[in-house]
């Protein structure tokens, strides 16, 4: 059974400008029309490039930002229509871990009070003994001290801050976690440290991962499905190895191709495919296939006038585009492929 | 900064003599003013029928050579000058003098606003045809031209403003020419909101008789030239040009002098008088004309019905300390509600000499030994005839103090402060009042004459002797009875006279200064570079 | 005929002093060296002193409370000439500066100036080197922005930074830097900021622009896998120090110094099975000792052992080019935990 | 660019109007009024009230407000009662000399402010920096008309330098057609009267300088050491341009960036009269004009010339708002 | 396995010795702990501390009543005879024979008061003017926007007067006093309290924590109150300690205009400023005395929160 099942989810912003009141001139497309599930206990990963929506996404979910259509569900509750007092309540099955260690934890707030906020606006916990308990188990389970809770945040190092923010998720016990880049702000060192132990969180309390990453390697690594977002949209959605070993998508092999390996043998015989340009502005996203510009599969005429649908291609493994076949058939050659060197 | 254009010569000729006011002119048309620096300058250029004289406070020939008054007071004939003639050529005549005051009898709309006109409301009363109610029917008839050089003036009424008010700068006389080209010129603006005329604003359009001619109004630099008007009918004036600067803050003004940006002032802080004249700057003294009292408001203490209390707390304060100490070199002690300059003053009232015993005894007497009292002293003002208030008060406090009796303060700034005790607010409060011109009813009258809530009495012997001179037509048998009047009320003790204090006017080295006047009226036609 | 390497640098140190505080020894006696036309790599966690070297061989750091020692030998124009690029006036400096050595910073959008268009940016370098002026000037800035692979440079010219993305603001930033056709080039980070399908791309301009312009490149970068494929020769930096250095092939295939080793295991890898775990180094940056007291890394080495805090531990050679400063090296690759696991332990 | 302007504009419409109406209450609420402020202390309590009722005090606040709208609407802010003359005469009269020291004061504050404030960044932490810091502290906390009084002492009495009063020397032969006496000077080529009026502008513009300086010499400060840590002040010096073009270019520019907003703001306040400056320098501006309009409870020259002032303010905020998109390119507004 | 141990402890001593501990301390006590090592600040604060000393125990310190004219036959202004320092008055005697140094030790309280009263009223009245309208804008959706609209026009509004034209314009409404003189001043400053709260609410509205906050569930009071409003305080209470300074300041220029306490009974600086200003040229050091109170005062206070501001000032730590 799927915890999370997003069904066409939209976020558009409005753009205001006007003269002397503000009128909506356009909108940017963060998140447009985006469905997925996350199996229970699983973790599912979304990669692609920044300024894609990966982190709007993460916060439509909590409904942290206003969402402009589509449909939450975790555990049959439509979070997207809840009413604003219902979702409150609603935000502890899901918590979050943010990218940012230092800015996510009030300057102000000792880990303690930081940890036992969320149990205090839920009314979790029988008194202040019973919750400092659950606090403690929480700095437990993340690997920190007790002598920690009357720290402050600027006193930690960036891994422990992580451990903080993941515990103050941990304590109210969510069945979802999203986890947005939560490791991309750390050192290589600190940031296998972290990878760990949400891994070994997940096996102790059986937790399910939303996880955001502009990193392929750390999103494979962790999830068992990862989808591909490019301008808003997922691209492809697959099993985290078929992703890496087949990829149909021709974005997800530029974005496979482009990502280092640390092992000069590997480097040195990698085929790489450079994409041109830049990603194109949400505002104004390419029409058809958002990736026709800078595709180097690209076709006239339908990729450039008729959007993709996912489809499935595979056991779990749906793409978007219109030639994946004939791509990974090779019937269809790359144009700017620089081959291994 | 002032010798760098000395290129020789004769300086009355080269350089301009520089004065600085406090204040704006309102006006050049003296008519439409009541203030002394729309005066100072309007003096200089439109002249009246009579004057104090040069350095004095004794009435006399102004245009008019003589005058005469009727038995029952109400006809005022005037002896003109041979010879004058206006700054436009045009002669100085009868019809010209009538002109004038029919001119102002004339006057309507804003025109006949007190702000516009309060001098002539103040002595003639209203306008030919009122437009408000609230105006008293004029005291003024008519003028006739007996002869060429004789206007004859006739009132409905006698009164003790005259022949002072003829003195008045507000009624000095312009040239017909002028008064019809300005005629069609009305204070404009709409209603609550008149302007003044454009006339009265500029230069050039309005001509006197005076020693000088405007020159010119810049009101960006805020400086009114005068020049000198070499067709004088008397002494004409040594300096050529005369500039009449704006500085309203007192200490700005004593360092414009000493920096030499200019070469003379008004109203010096006493404070700065002797360090001046150390300097080597002249402060010529000028007689006092002003008088300064605690009133005593019965109405609002009634402890103050008590005359032994009114008598108590004029021994309780040390009045010589305040001339002493805060007066400028030259002020007296009051004995009475009229300085000594003004005829009717009397040697022989009730003096009340400082004496905190005495003060103690009668309180005592009057079963007030802890008086608790209000005191109310204005704020943000000095004026000539009250330098520091808030240093006198200082003063009077602890006097009063020492007395026994516990003052609580109360002030007020000055717009505030005048309706504040008009009104009977305050028991104990300081005002005075400088002369317009030498009549001590234009002093008395105000206070002393019928009941005023200002003052909260009612003593028919007091308002008797006010009416006594009030009917009296001939100036000076009106001068004995002024001193009955001012015997009766230093008796009565309605308040209590404090001091006489003159105004202080300062110039530098380099210039021989004019004679300084008890009413402020300098003619800078005296004044000459050394 | 060739007087040795471009650049030898050795035994560079540098400490920042601050009122009331110890002072904080960066780099700590760092030594390397670069041929001409050859790519050199320095890789380190954050903190490593990284970057503080660079900005030593550039001149740019501040003048006060910074000591800076030992020597910097470069040989300007590939003459045999050597100067101490530590020691040169400030003036001799800016010459150097932009025209024999230049450099490529990590934020392109913090390292172009908002409020200055970007071909005035560009010129400006022209202008102070090759004494361009006016309209010449902006041709060869065009030029160069076409060279970096910037479409329609012309109407670039006159753009901001900010109407710029991110990649085309790195690539405006290479071609201020390759403006003068430099002998060594110092990127620091070039591609932290970017995302994977540019950094690719910039990583292939670099490539090729190190090849054709026979370039020299000192490669500063946390991400092993950029080393991997670009650099002829790698230095592993800790706590100021270089732990090892070797040409990229030796250092992947056998690296000895356990922080090394440590690193190549702590990064999940796209090519392995996503299965295989990670064994992350213990501990931060933060629990390094001072080098006087022995091995910095000793408290989050697994080898560690009491010798190791015997003072600094010296740089040894063991096979050709390979070079590390260990006492207890990797041998095969079966690390036993010392120390509990944790890093507030 | 125009449709911010408007957009702006259109904005301030309703900040001035709502302005107008607090302070037509506040004005009509102040005690005493005009008719005791005017006339002399022995004037009647009759000739008080016909005063009050000419000037049309006695109406309701709200018809006196629409009729002071209604003028409004027609460009009248009626007629000051000091000196019997339209608002807007007296205002044109008196706004030129503001205007004259208020730019004086800001040339000095930027020209002396900006250098020091630039050499105080760069030796940050050293004696000369404590001292230019210590200075602007000074500065700031000593009271202006003290600071004044001592100026004057100093260089006008004292030493003589400058003049001590006016805006240029009484009688001195000079034609007005600004009412900006220096700008006149030069424009009628009367260049012994734009001196003249150039001299005594130096120490009232000293006295006046001496916050908008503080102010500028510190955010200069701040500015350039934030700046001097910026990357791109590194990519410039990496670039090895020369000193003066690092300076120049890359880091005053981008220091300079708040200054500019300051400098809007304090020109603002300076231009909505130098109340104590004006008044010991005998200057005659309209911050004098103002404060001797509250003592005198000049009503419409109270209201009238605050809101102009007001309005002068939102202009120059404006003006701020749009030099800065000039200056810096990623606030450009479209 | 004793030696293992050892090891290990030397291990974490030398840890240890590299990092800079700092146990327990929240973001305000680092700024003052960083503060107490600034000379400014401790040049500020000993001003201070001293004025507030001698405010408080003002009348122990000063030897006669503030108001006894015990000498007034000895100095007569009007005639430039003043009395200078001497063994029985420190700082001689004023314009009417009181003692000078009692008078400025006694007035020492009441311009601490201005400054403390008119500082206070400005920070209450702008925080919470500022707050609400931060409050508003950062959670209130469209609605808050709105509301945070028209507040602010309200503060363009004051903000469109220069501070002593909208001081003067309160005092000329209230009439003198030494309240009025509080509320002018007071007042002045709300519009630019209110600016820095909302300014600075707004940034922290848009910060991590916030966010972090919601997806924990919690209510926008709490999160207003509990999360933004605490971390956005730094920049007002700069801005308290530098409009001690100002309000003082301020005080002094109205009475220079004449509009300030009128009560003669109790001295302030300002006041015995603005009044000395008549004595100038005879007595400078009446005005001397004073003014230099004035300014070491504000200098001490500005001081303060400049120290403050650059303590709490990210960009200038390090
Ligand atoms: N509150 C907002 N208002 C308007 N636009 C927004 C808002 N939040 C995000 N966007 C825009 O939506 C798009 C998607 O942003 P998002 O932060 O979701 O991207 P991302 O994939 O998380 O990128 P990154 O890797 O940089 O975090 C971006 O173009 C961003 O500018
Ligand atoms: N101006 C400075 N004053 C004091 N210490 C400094 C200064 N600059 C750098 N340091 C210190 O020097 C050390 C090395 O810094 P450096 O910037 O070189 O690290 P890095 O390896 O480039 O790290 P990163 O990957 O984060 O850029 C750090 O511990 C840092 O705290
Ligand atoms: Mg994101
Ligand atoms: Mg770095």
């Amino acid at each position: 059974m799927s915890l999370l099942e997003i069904k066409d989810l939209k976020v558009h912003f409005p753009i205001k400008s006007g003269v002397l009141v503000d009128r909506t001139v356009g909108h940017v497309y963060a998140v447009d029309g985006v469905s997925l599930e996350v199996e229970a206990g699983t973790t599912y990963g979304l990669v692609g490039e920044s300024g894609c929506g990966k982190t709007t996404l993460g916060r439509a979910v909590l409904r942290l930002v206003p969402v402009t259509g589509g449909e939450v569900w975790i555990n049959g509750v439509d979070l997207a229509h809840l009413p604003e007092e219902e979702m409150r309540r609603s935000r502890r099955q899901a918590q979050m871990v943010f990218q940012d260690p230092l800015g996510s934890l009030d300057p102000r707030q000792n880990i303690e009070s930081l940890l036992m906020e969320g149990l205090e606006v839920h009314g979790v916990g029988a008194g202040r003994s019973e919750r400092r308990r659950q606090v403690l188990d929480a700095l437990d389970a993340v690997g920190l001290p007790e002598r920690a809770l009357n720290r402050y945040p600027h006193e930690f190092s960036g891994g422990q801050r992580q451990r903080i923010g993941i515990a103050r998720a941990l304590v109210l016990a969510p069945d979802l976690i999203i986890c947005d880049e939560p490791v991309s702000a750390l050192d290589v060192s600190i940031q296998a440290q972290v990878l760990n132990l949400l891994e070994e969180l997940q096996r102790e309390r059986g937790l399910t991962y939303l996880m955001i990453a502009h990193d392929l390697a750390v999103v494979r690594h962790v999830s068992d499905t990862v989808g591909v977002m490019y301008l808003g949209a997922l691209v492809e959605e697959a099993g985290s190895d078929a992703l890496y070993t087949d990829p149909r998508h021709p974005y997800t092999r530029a974005l496979v191709s482009a990502v280092p390996v640390p092992d000069p043998v590997v480097e040195d015989t990698r085929e790489r495919i450079l994409l041109p340009g830049d990603l194109p502005s949400p505002a104004d996203p390419p029409p058809g296939c958002r990736f026709h510009t800078r595709c180097p599969w690209r076709q006239e005429e339908r990729c450039a006038t008729e959007r993709p649908e996912l489809r499935t291609v595979g056991e779990g493994h749906r793409v978007a585009c219109h030639y994946a076949e004939e791509i990974a058939a090779g019937e269809i050659t790359p144009k700017g492929v620089v081959g291994p060197r | 900064a002032q010798s760098d254009r000395d290129t020789g010569g004769d300086p009355n000729e080269t350089q301009p003599l520089i004065f600085a006011g406090t204040g704006d002119p309102r006006s050049l048309d003296p008519a439409l003013a009541n203030d002394g620096e729309t005066f100072r300058v309007t003096r200089q250029v439109m002249e009246t029928l009579l004057v104090h004289e040069s350095g004095g406070s004794e009435i006399q020939g102004g245009l008019a050579e003589s005058w005469e008054q009727s038995e029952d007071g109400t006809e005022w004939t005037f002896h003109l000058r041979e010879g004058v003639t206006f700054h436009d050529g045009e002669p100085l005549n009868a019809e010209a003098v009538c002109a004038n005051f029919d001119r102002w009898f004339n006057f309507t709309g804003d025109y006949q606003s007190s702000n516009q006109t309060y001098y002539w409301q103040n002595v003639f009363g209203g306008f030919a045809e009122n437009e408000d109610e609230d105006l008293p029917e004029s005291i003024y008839e008519s003028c006739t031209a007996e002869d060429e050089l004789t206007p004859v003036i006739t009132l409905t009424e006698s009164s003790a403003s005259f022949p002072g008010g003829f003195t008045l700068s507000s009624f000095g006389i312009m040239s017909p020419a002028s008064i019809e080209a300005v005629a069609d010129q009305e204070v404009g603006g709409e209603e609550g909101a008149p302007v003044l005329p454009e006339y009265s604003q500029q230069a050039g359009d309005i001509a006197g008789t005076g020693p000088y001619t405007y020159g010119e109004w810049d009101h960006d630099a805020q400086e009114v030239t005068l020049e000198r008007n070499d067709d004088y009918w008397g002494e004409p004036a040594s300096v050529k040009t005369v500039i009449i600067k704006t500085i309203s803050e007192e200490s700005a003004r004593r360092q414009a002098l000493e920096a030499g940006d200019v070469h003379g002032y008004d109203l010096v802080a006493p404070a700065d008088v002797e360090p001046l004249k150390e300097a080597g700057f002249q402060v010529p003294q000028r007689d006092v004309f002003n008088v300064l009292y605690m009133a005593y408001n019965q109405e609002a203490s009634e402890e103050l019905e008590d005359p032994d209390v009114r008598k108590a707390l004029a021994h309780a304060v040390d009045r010589q300390r305040i001339v002493d100490t805060i007066l400028p070199e030259g002020g007296q002690v009051a004995t009475q509600f009229i300085p000594d300059t003004v005829e009717g003053w009397s040697s022989d009232v009730a003096t009340y000499d400082h004496d905190p015993d005495r003060a103690k005894e009668l309180l005592e007497e009057a079963g007030q030994e802890d008086l608790t009292i209000d005191f109310c002293y204005p704020t943000e003002v000095t004026r000539p005839y009250m330098p520091a208030p808030k240093d006198i008060f200082d003063i009077i406090q602890a006097d009063l103090k020492e007395a026994g009796v516990t003052v609580e303060a109360d002030s007020k700034p000055w717009d505030e402060y005048i309706p504040h005790t008009d009104s009977g607010n305050c028991s104990l409060y300081l005002l005075g009042w400088t002369g317009d011109f030498n009549e001590a009813y234009n002093f008395l009258g105000t206070w002393f004459a019928s009941y005023d809530s200002a003052w909260g009495f009612r003593d028919d012997e007091v308002f008797e002797a006010m009416e006594a001179v009030a009917s009296e037509p001939d100036p000076e048998a009106r001068v004995a009875l002024y001193e009955d009047a001012n015997e009766t009320i230093m008796d009565y003790l309605p308040g209590l006279p404090i001091s006489h204090s003159p105004p202080s006017i300062v110039f530098s080295p380099d210039v021989n200064p004019p004679n300084a006047s008890p009413l402020t009226q300098e003619r800078f036609q005296e004044a000459s570079f050394k | 005929m060739l007087a040795g390497p471009l650049l030898a640098v050795h035994d560079l140190a540098v400490t920042f002093t601050q009122r009331r505080r110890r002072d904080v020894r960066a780099v700590d006696g760092i030594s390397f060296s670069l041929d001409e036309g050859s790519v050199v790599g320095l890789v380190g966690e954050s903190g490593c002193g990284k970057s503080v070297t660079s900005l030593a061989l550039m001149g740019l750091l501040p003048t006060r409370g910074v000591r800076v020692s030992g020597r910097a030998l470069f040989r300007p124009n590939g003459g045999n000439t050597e100067v101490d690029l530590l020691a040169l006036p400030n003036r001799r400096m800016r010459d150097l500066r932009g025209r024999e050595l230049a450099m490529v910073f990590q934020d392109p959008l913090s390292s172009l100036n908002p409020v200055v268009p970007i071909g005035r940016q560009v010129t400006e370098i022209l202008v102070r080197h090759r004494g361009l002026k006016g309209a010449a000037a902006r041709s060869a800035a065009a030029e160069l922005l076409e060279r970096v692979g910037i479409p329609d440079p012309r109407r670039r010219l006159s753009e901001y930074p900010h109407e710029l993305s991110g990649g085309m603001r790195q690539r405006a930033l290479i071609a201020m830097a390759v403006a003068c056709r430099p002998r060594l080039m110092i990127a620091d980070e070039p591609t932290t900021a970017l995302d994977v399908t540019i950094q690719a791309q910039i990583l292939e301009l670099l490539k090729e622009l190190v090849t054709e312009e026979g370039t020299a490149l000192l490669m500063i970068t946390h991400d092993l896998g950029v080393v991997a494929g670009l650099c002829d020769e790698i230095n592993v930096l800790y706590a100021g120090r270089v732990v090892e250095g070797a040409p990229r092939h030796e250092l992947f295939r056998a690296p000895t110094h356990p922080y090394t080793s440590g690193l190549l295991e702590s990064i999940p890898r796209l090519d392995a099975p996503r299965e295989e775990p990670l064994t992350p180094i213990r501990g931060t940056v933060n629990d390094a000792i001072e080098w006087d007291d022995g091995c910095a890394f000793a408290p989050r080495c697994d080898n560690y052992a009491e010798d190791c805090l015997g003072g600094p531990p010296d740089m040894r050679a063991e096979r050709t080019g390979h070079r590390f400063r260990c006492v207890h090296p990797v041998r095969g690759r079966a690390p036993e935990p010392t120390l509990p696991q944790g890093e507030d332990a | 660019m125009l449709r911010f302007i408007v957009r702006r504009v259109l904005q301030a419409v309703p900040t001035l109007f709502g302005l107008s109406i607090l302070l037509f209450i506040w004005v009509r609420s102040l005690p005493g009024g005009p008719a005791y402020a005017l006339l002399p202390e022995n004037a009647t309590a009759e000739q008080r009230d016909a005063l009050r009722r000419a000037m049309g005090l006695d109406d309701p606040v709200i018809v006196q407000y629409g009729a002071f709208l209604g003028r409004l609407a027609q460009g009248d802010l009626g007629e000051s009662l000091q000196t019997g003359r339209p608002v807007l005469t007296e205002f044109a009269m008196k706004f030129p000399a503001t205007v004259e020291l208020a730019v004086m004061a800001m040339l000095i504050a930027v020209a002396v402010g900006v250098p020091l404030g630039y050499v105080a960044a760069r030796r940050r932490g050293g004696p000369l920096d404590a001292l230019v810091v210590g200075g602007s502290l000074v500065g700031i906390c000593t009271p202006v008309f003290f600071l004044a009084f001592v100026l004057k002492l100093l260089l006008a009495e004292q030493m003589g330098i400058f003049p001590s009063a006016f805006r240029q020397t009484p009688g001195i032969d000079a034609t007005r057609i600004t009412g900006l006496f220096v700008v006149d000077g030069i424009a009628t080529r009367e260049w012994d009267a734009a001196w003249d009026a150039l001299m005594h502008l130096v120490l009232p513009g000293l006295a006046l300088s001496s916050i908008p300086l503080a102010v500028i010499v510190r955010m200069t400060r701040a500015g350039v050491i934030e700046v001097l840590g910026e990357d791109y002040v590194r990519t410039a010096e990496a670039k090895g341009l020369h000193r003066r073009t690092v300076r120049g270019r890359h880091v005053l520019r981008n220091a300079m960036l708040p200054v500019v907003t300051a400098i809007g703001l304090l020109s603002g306040s300076l231009l909505a009269g130098a109340v104590l400056t004006e008044s010991v320098f005998a200057f005659g501006g309209i911050g004098q004009f103002i404060y001797s309009a509250t003592q005198t409870r000049d009503y419409p020259v109270l209201l009238g010339f605050i809101l102009i002032i007001a309005a002068i303010y939102v202009a120059i905020n404006l003006l701020v708002d749009i030099s800065y998109s000039l200056l810096d390119p990623r606030v450009r507004v479209s | 396995m004793a030696a293992r141990t050892e090891r290990i402890d030397r291990l974490a001593e030398l840890t240890a010795a590299r990092r800079e501990e700092a146990e327990g301390r929240g973001v305000w006590r680092e700024a003052f702990a960083r503060m107490s090592r600034n000379p400014m600040a401790i040049t500020g604060a000993a001003v201070v501390a001293v004025f507030i000393v001698v405010a408080v125990l003002g009348d122990l310190i000063a030897p006669y009543g503030p108001t006894e004219q015990n000498w007034g036959d000895e100095v007569f202004p009007n005639r430039n005879v003043f009395v200078g320092p001497r063994a029985e008055n420190w700082l001689g005697l004023d314009n009417l024979g009181r003692d000078q140094f009692s008078r400025m030790v006694i007035g020492a309280r009441q311009t601490l008061m201005v400054g403390v009263v008119a500082a206070g009223l400005g920070f209450t009245a702008g925080a919470l003017l500022g707050g609400l309208s931060g409050a508003a804008h950062t959670l209130g959706g469209a609605t808050g926007r709105r509301v945070d609209a028209v507040l602010m026009r309200f503060v363009d509004m004051m903000l469109a007067l220069p501070a002593l034209l909208l001081a003067v314009s309160i005092a000329a409404l209230l009439g003198q006093g030494l309240v009025t003189v509080m509320v002018a001043v007071g007042t002045a400053q709300v519009p630019i309290f209110a600016r820095l709260l909302r300014g600075a609410m707004i940034a922290q509205g848009g910060r991590d924590y916030v966010l972090a906050a919601r997806a924990l569930g919690a209510r926008r009071r709490r999160i207003a109150l509990a999360h933004i409003l605490p971390n956005s305080m730094g920049p007002i209470l700069v801005q308290l300690t530098l409009s001690l300074a100002t309000a003082i300041i301020d005080a002094a220029a109205l009475s220079y205009l004449g509009l300030g306490n009128p009560d003669p009974s109790v001295p302030e600086w300002g006041t015995m400023l603005a009044d000395a200003q008549r004595f100038l040229s005879g007595a400078p050091q009446l005005a001397v005395y004073p003014a230099l109170a004035i300014i070491v005062t504000a200098l001490g206070f500005t001081l303060m929160g400049e120290a403050l501001r650059e303590s709490l000032d990210p960009r200038l730590r390090k």
